[in-house]
């Protein structure tokens, strides 16, 4: 699946897009968020506070709880400043 | 309904009168536009980024406009959001309502720019004498989203 | 603070560029434009006439423009009031109201609206198929323009 | 003292102003009303419904019960329905 970045969660990951393929284990988008957490420094800085890191799956805003299954696009980003 | 991001500037005033031309059902019009200012709380910012989401902001701020048309008998909604490097003066957003009557145009563009404040996926980058900085959201927008919430039509705004 | 009472039409675009032009202070615009729809609850209408007090007119809306400035932090105030003979599709009113943050910009332009619509002093005679008829006055209106008594500096959108 | 009238008023009274001296047991805008709908049919029918009839004295809303004394214009209107 391919997995989108905003923002400082970009920034600090240090990339805009990637492709991966996580274990079977991470079922949720909080699993996918620890599963990144502890690839490397620059996920674990991005994701350090994952109460603020918000999610959508295929261009849809999602709680952490949701199922990845079948996501084709996983966004991670800040709260939104928009308008 | 038109919703479009871009780069270029707007122009509230005809914005406002393509929704208006040649009708005569319209009673109200409201148009909101935000503009980048020269001082936030942090200090004087020399200009502001805005990243989006492409594809996603979009279809985002289309299916808040179709909810805001099932809350409130709107009969047109034009909401234009920039993206890019802006100075303050410049313009940000734009919403335009209409509707036969004051109380749906006003609470729609209100319900509206709530939306784009806090759900909308934008993301405002600072720059001030030598750094930039991400704005942080404030909770009194995420306040102000909710007060729409499980709201029923026409009585989201008493 | 703009206050003007005229036959002629006005460019609510243009007037709000009035406000804006050269300013860093602003974030929000907030324009409201009533417009003479050509089928009211009684039927279709062929044209209006709106007769106003001369002398009170403006006093009493540059009066609750000072109100709305002492209750919402503004930037700038615009109010337009039409007189004269409009036909369906023709501008009536147009509020502009300016600030730092959108929600004084919104809750003032709506203070103002309420106001004007029970408060000011003009009277709409309507025409239709051979006869002409004075409105009359909405009790929601003067509802909307009771939400605000009492109440004080920034709660009174609550 | 000087009467204007607006609207339906003015084109029951079957004018947009006139000049009177009411007598002096005239205290109030409601007693002034009262006198003025005794004047003649044409008043009787302006003011037929008192509680409708809006006031303002030299061009400031005021209630019925508002003393009449030193005022130069006095306006009779319906409710407003502008905007």
């Amino acid at each position: 699946m391919k997995l989108v970045y905003f923002s400082w969660v970009r920034e600090r990951v240090g990339k805009t897009q990637e492709d991966i393929a996580p274990p079977t284990g991470v079922m949720t988008v909080a699993d996918l968020i620890g599963w990144l957490a502890a690839r490397g420094e620059e996920y674990a800085y991005a994701f350090e506070n994952p109460k603020i890191i918000r999610a959508a799956i295929d261009r849809t805003h999602v709680p952490p709880e949701t199922a990845i299954a079948g996501a084709r696009e996983i966004a991670f980003f800040p709260p939104m400043t928009g308008g | 309904m038109t919703v479009r991001l871009q780069r270029e500037d707007f122009d509230a005033g005809r914005e406002a009168a393509l929704l208006t031309h040649g009708r005569t059902d319209i009673g109200a019009v409201v148009t909101f536009t935000g503009i980048c200012r020269g001082r936030e709380a942090a200090g004087e910012i020399a200009a502001m980024t805005l990243e989006h989401y492409p594809g996603m902001a979009e279809a985002e701020i289309a299916r808040h406009v179709e909810e805001a048309k099932s809350r409130w008998p709107l009969l047109g909604v034009t909401v234009i959001h920039r993206y890019g490097r802006l100075v303050p003066g410049d313009n940000i957003v734009l919403v335009v309502t209409t509707s036969a009557h004051r109380d749906a145009a006003f609470a729609a563009a209100e319900f509206l720019m709530d939306y784009l404040k806090t759900k909308a996926p934008f993301w405002k980058l600072e720059e001030r004498a030598g750094e930039t900085r991400w704005v942080e959201a404030k909770q009194s927008d995420g306040a102000a989203a909710d007060r729409w919430r499980g709201k029923g039509r026409n009585e989201a705004a008493e």
